[in-house]
């Protein structure tokens, strides 16, 4: 399966007349687009606004983070089983507006959930600081149920996201790459002599608001299953996960996948990069133990030699990735893991919840309580007020000139757990 | 002047002796003396030692509370910028005070501190986590290079700048996990530590798993109606009254006691200290905590050999691991002397 | 034989849909009366750290037991014991959101209550039959 | 103090109601028991019986002095 990836590179965004994307700067029809994206009944009102690298703007809550994509040759869509039908995506050719995003906001329920700041301290540890940022606000009429209001919103980033997308469909793209992995034995022949490598790949999947999709399927629902690793670019992975804003993947970032895009990287030169295994982190035990059987076994099947697994989320997701590791690591193949920690304010307590002698390899992506504080910003998209609710944040995070102290969870994508970001920890 | 110093040091360090003067009490003299010399010449004009306190090893140690409170008054006088202990080498009372005063500098007076020592002096495991480290040789040898790791970390100390990492700098872990910002990606590094393994390189991984300190299982015991059994206990067993007056928590003493005679703990001969835990059952009876009656009548019906005449007890809750250790080797060098063979340990 | 399982929680949600063992107190109670019926030789079905809202962000919790082997299960006091040392080192905030309250109470609530239905349903009925007991 | 007491050569058996805490702290022969506040009984019981449950315990305990072991074993 190939999959050419065609960037056009966005170096503004604003509001006008047409939505097109006229030398590297994006234009918005504001009307249209919030047509679009609050065509839903349940919605009573959407808004939109700009937020752009290095002005002094925070958007709080962001839920999700949504990259303009578009199909422009090939089967299926973008975001397949929620904006288009159930085709398997991954090949062809898609356009992106890279650099361009949909950030959605609102309430979702009373504490969730993340801080964007486009400037200062806090702008170090998101990237979507640096995105030029379409951002999304959605009021549901009253009398919807959390989890509806969580779907609402959802997927109102996704037909915004489809929407901006098209506008790079007749684009002439600035630079193309190519990914292809090829049918399991093809590819173990491509390159006999390099060892085998498969990304084993963790979803939040635990009930309201700790849900992950694949094709649109909840993936609590699954058995760990395959995915061609492109598959992921056009959407096949999006997030209904808002609790812990630091560490959950946003859609954005499954789109984007950082282990993916790397395992690429090296493919062919230093390894075999088979694929992907999806699994996911349930509230069970049971279904823990058989996740993590299936996904031992898969990865066994298809023969790696050697596995990354990422965790999502953190507490009980640990225990998830210790018995991936331990049952991965019994049939003889070599594990890397990413995690991130929760070690304390002081950073002096246990970072997670289990651990395991044979997990030797670890890449974290930092400390999740330490705590930052961001300045106060001229402009406030959506409810600073939801300072003290969100994970993260607590009575006496918002002071009264609108600065904010909070515990580095609250910023969206801060501790990613498949090392989006550059941030890590040290014993110290 | 730059940053204000004040150097703590021992009598042997400030010449005014050796062991024969290791009960000489605090005293604070102004500028340098001994070891202070090398730290100001490394110093240079970025920072000046103000005054240095000197005080017997022995003094400190039997005199805790008294001595921290006296030197905690002569530094808080001068009120410097950073304060520094030592180094103490390998010298175990001068760790454990160079420590304790660092310990006592950093709580109470809120100044950064450093000492340095050996790793293996108790001074270390005690206090590295409150204070800046340096990792020395086991000798004075070793002088020139631990005076230069001193000095640059109580500059970097003085003047606010971020400090290293341990192996950075040169001082000993102590166990906070702290953000850094790499050069890549968590993604590539993840990626990069894969291909170490699979090459069999060493790798360094970013957060170590918790492992523990393992003792290889000792020898079992042959047949236990031959045995000797002795009772050891962290729940705090004691007789009625706690005559040792053992701490309900962060204990500072285990108590050895007879049971010769005692076929039953009742609420008359026996009571528990431990303040983790709701005391009433113990209390009830301690044998709920070690189980003197039982192994009293299978010591009477040959089902184990025989029961040690002494029970050792101390209260968990709280206690520093090097008590623990400490009263462990005692309560060893006992048990060897009178022919144990198997302990039976119960905790709350 | 369907194994009998049970539910102890502090969350009044949870008790108006399943029949379930009610604990009143804070999180660290559920968690300890979960202890001393691990100790009693019942099993946990379900994750005592669900969920990623830290302990004390919310206090509500829901947890699943089972009959056990007889034998204590060693396994469920691991989890357990992790989780009480868990919930120990996240701070406890002062939680107090004035008008707010109650809405913000009933979302976590109904979040404890969804990831619970979650595990209630993956716990195949054929295997477990949900009773109400009163231990 | 578990390790300390074994690294002298003998065999210890640590009896404890928090086996994670007992194999953090490097205990190789364990034994679970009842509850924090009674490791080695049960307020619960009549005096009989929980002298019995007592007995059982220490034989468990006694049995696992004699058993030879390579790692760390909860009996």
């Amino acid at each position: 399966m190939q999959l050419k990836i065609g960037n056009i590179y966005i170096k503004d965004v604003q509001f006008a007349s047409t939505t097109e994307v006229k030398d590297g700067v994006l234009h918005l029809n504001k009307d249209e687009f919030l047509a679009v994206a609050g065509d839903d009944e349940r919605i009573a009102s959407v808004d939109v606004y700009l937020a752009k690298p290095g002005e002094e703007t925070r958007i709080i809550p962001v839920k999700d983070v949504i990259e303009p994509r578009v199909k422009v040759e090939g089967d299926g869509g973008i975001f397949p089983g929620f904006m288009c039908g159930v085709e398997q995506v991954g090949s062809g050719t898609t356009h992106v507006l890279k650099g361009a995003a949909i950030v959605t906001t609102g309430r979702i329920v009373g504490f969730q959930e993340g801080i964007v700041d486009m400037s200062g301290p806090g702008a170090e540890y998101t990237p979507f600081s640096k995105t030029y940022n379409i951002v999304l606000k959605v009021e549901p009429i009253d009398g919807i149920l959390q989890h509806e209001h969580e779907e609402i919103v959802r997927l109102a980033g996704f037909r915004a996201g489809i929407y901006v997308g098209k506008a790079g469909k007749d684009v002439t793209p600035d630079d193309y790459k190519t990914f292809e992995t090829k049918p399991l034995v093809q590819q173990i022949n491509e390159y006999p002599d390099l060892p085998k490598v498969v990304y084993v790949y963790m979803l939040q999947t635990q009930g309201l608001l700790h849900d992950t999709y694949v094709y649109g399927v909840d993936a609590k629902k699954i058995i760990p299953t395959f995915l061609y690793p492109t598959e992921v670019f056009d959407g096949a992975v999006v997030s209904g996960n808002c609790v812990s804003a630091c560490d959950k993947n946003p859609s954005y970032v499954h789109m984007n996948h950082p282990v993916i895009e790397e395992l690429y990287a090296k493919h062919g030169k230093e390894f075999n990069f088979l694929g992907c295994v999806v699994t996911n982190e349930n509230v069970t035990l049971m279904d823990k133990e058989r996740s993590s059987n299936m996904t031992a076994k898969l990865v066994e099947f298809i023969g790696a030699d050697a596995v990354i697994i990422s965790e999502e989320g953190f507490g009980n997701p640990d225990a998830d990735l210790v018995m991936n590791c331990n049952k991965i690591t019994k049939k003889g193949i070599k594990t890397v893991l990413i995690t991130d920690e929760y070690a304390g304010q002081d950073g002096a307590s246990q970072s997670l919840a289990d651990s395991t002698p044979v997990g030797d390899a670890v890449v974290t992506g930092g400390n999740a309580n330490e705590i930052i504080k961001l300045p106060v910003m001229k402009t406030v998209i959506g409810y600073p007020e939801v300072a003290e609710v969100i994970a993260g944040g607590f009575q006496g995070s918002l002071a009264s000139d609108g600065s904010i102290i909070v515990e580095l969870q609250a910023i969206t994508g801060a501790t990613s757990e498949v090392g989006y970001g550059k941030l890590s920890a040290r014993t110290y | 002047m730059g940053i204000k110093i004040v150097h703590y040091i021992n009598q042997f360090y400030g010449g005014i002796g050796g062991e024969d003067k290791a009960d000489y009490a605090p005293e604070k003299i102004s500028g340098v003396k001994g070891p202070g010399m090398g730290l100001q010449a490394a110093f240079g004009d970025k920072a000046t030692i103000s005054s240095t306190i000197i005080c017997g090893d022995s003094y400190f140690n039997e005199n805790i509370d008294v001595a921290t409170g006296v030197i905690l008054e002569m530094i808080k006088e001068e009120n410097p910028d950073v304060f520094i202990a030592g180094p103490a080498f390998n010298a175990g009372r001068y760790g454990v005070a160079c420590g304790a005063v660092c310990k006592a500098v950093s709580e109470s007076l809120n100044i950064p501190v450093v000492t340095g020592m050996y790793i293996e002096n108790p001074g270390a495991d005690m206090y590295k986590k409150n204070a800046y480290m340096i990792e020395t040789t086991n000798s004075a040898a070793g002088m020139k290079d631990a005076l230069a790791k001193v000095a640059a970390l109580a500059l970097k100390l003085g003047s606010g700048e971020a400090i290293g990492t341990p192996e950075l700098e040169g001082y000993m872990a102590r166990g906070v996990r702290r953000n850094i910002f790499c050069e890549d990606r968590g993604a590539k590094r993840a990626v990069d530590m894969l291909v170490q393994k699979l090459k069999g390189e060493k790798i360094t991984t970013e957060y170590p798993m918790p492992t523990f300190d393992r003792v290889d299982p000792a020898e079992p015991v042959k047949d236990v109606r031959k045995a000797k059994i002795a009772i050891v206990s962290s729940g705090g067993p004691v007789p009625k009254g706690n005559p040792d007056h053992i701490e309900s928590s962060s204990a500072s003493k285990f108590g050895k006691y007879s049971i010769a005679g005692i076929d039953d703990l009742t609420p008359e001969n026996g009571e528990t200290a431990h303040g983790g835990y709701d005391p009433v059952y113990a209390n009830q009876d301690l044998d709920r905590v070690i189980p003197v009656d039982i192994l009293k009548e299978m010591e009477k019906s040959g089902e184990i050999g025989s029961l040690h005449d002494f029970y050792y007890s101390t209260v968990g809750n709280g206690t520093s691991v090097n008590n623990s250790k400490k009263f462990a080797a005692e309560i060893a060098k006992d048990l060897l002397a009178a022919n144990v063979d198997a302990v039976i340990l119960t905790s709350t | 034989m369907r194994k009998k399982i049970f539910i102890v929680t502090n969350n009044k949600l949870v008790l108006m849909e399943y029949p379930a063992l009610e604990i009143t107190g804070d999180l660290d109670s559920v968690f300890l009366k979960v202890r001393d019926l691990v100790h009693e030789g019942y099993v946990i079905l379900t994750h005592p750290l669900s969920g990623s809202v830290k302990p004390h962000e919310t206090e509500f919790k829901s947890i699943v037991l089972g009959e056990g082997e007889g034998e204590m299960d060693y396994a469920s006091l691991q989890l357990i014991e992790n989780a009480i040392i868990t919930s120990a080192k996240f701070r406890r905030p002062n939680r107090d959101y004035g008008k707010d309250n109650e809405r913000i109470k009933n979302d976590f609530m109904t979040i404890d209550f969804s990831l619970l239905k979650t595990g209630v349903e993956g716990l195949g009925s054929t295997l477990y039959k949900l009773v109400k007991v009163d231990i | 103090m578990v390790k300390e007491i074994e690294r002298a050569g003998f065999p210890v058996v640590h009896m404890c109601t928090v086996v994670p805490i007992s194999l953090t702290v490097g205990a190789n022969r364990i034994i679970p028991t009842v509850a924090i506040p009674y490791p080695l009984g049960n307020p619960a019981l009549t005096a009989v019986d929980e002298k019995e449950l007592r007995r059982k315990l220490v034989k468990k305990a006694l049995k696992a002095l004699e058993t030879p072991v390579t790692e760390q074993t909860v009996f």
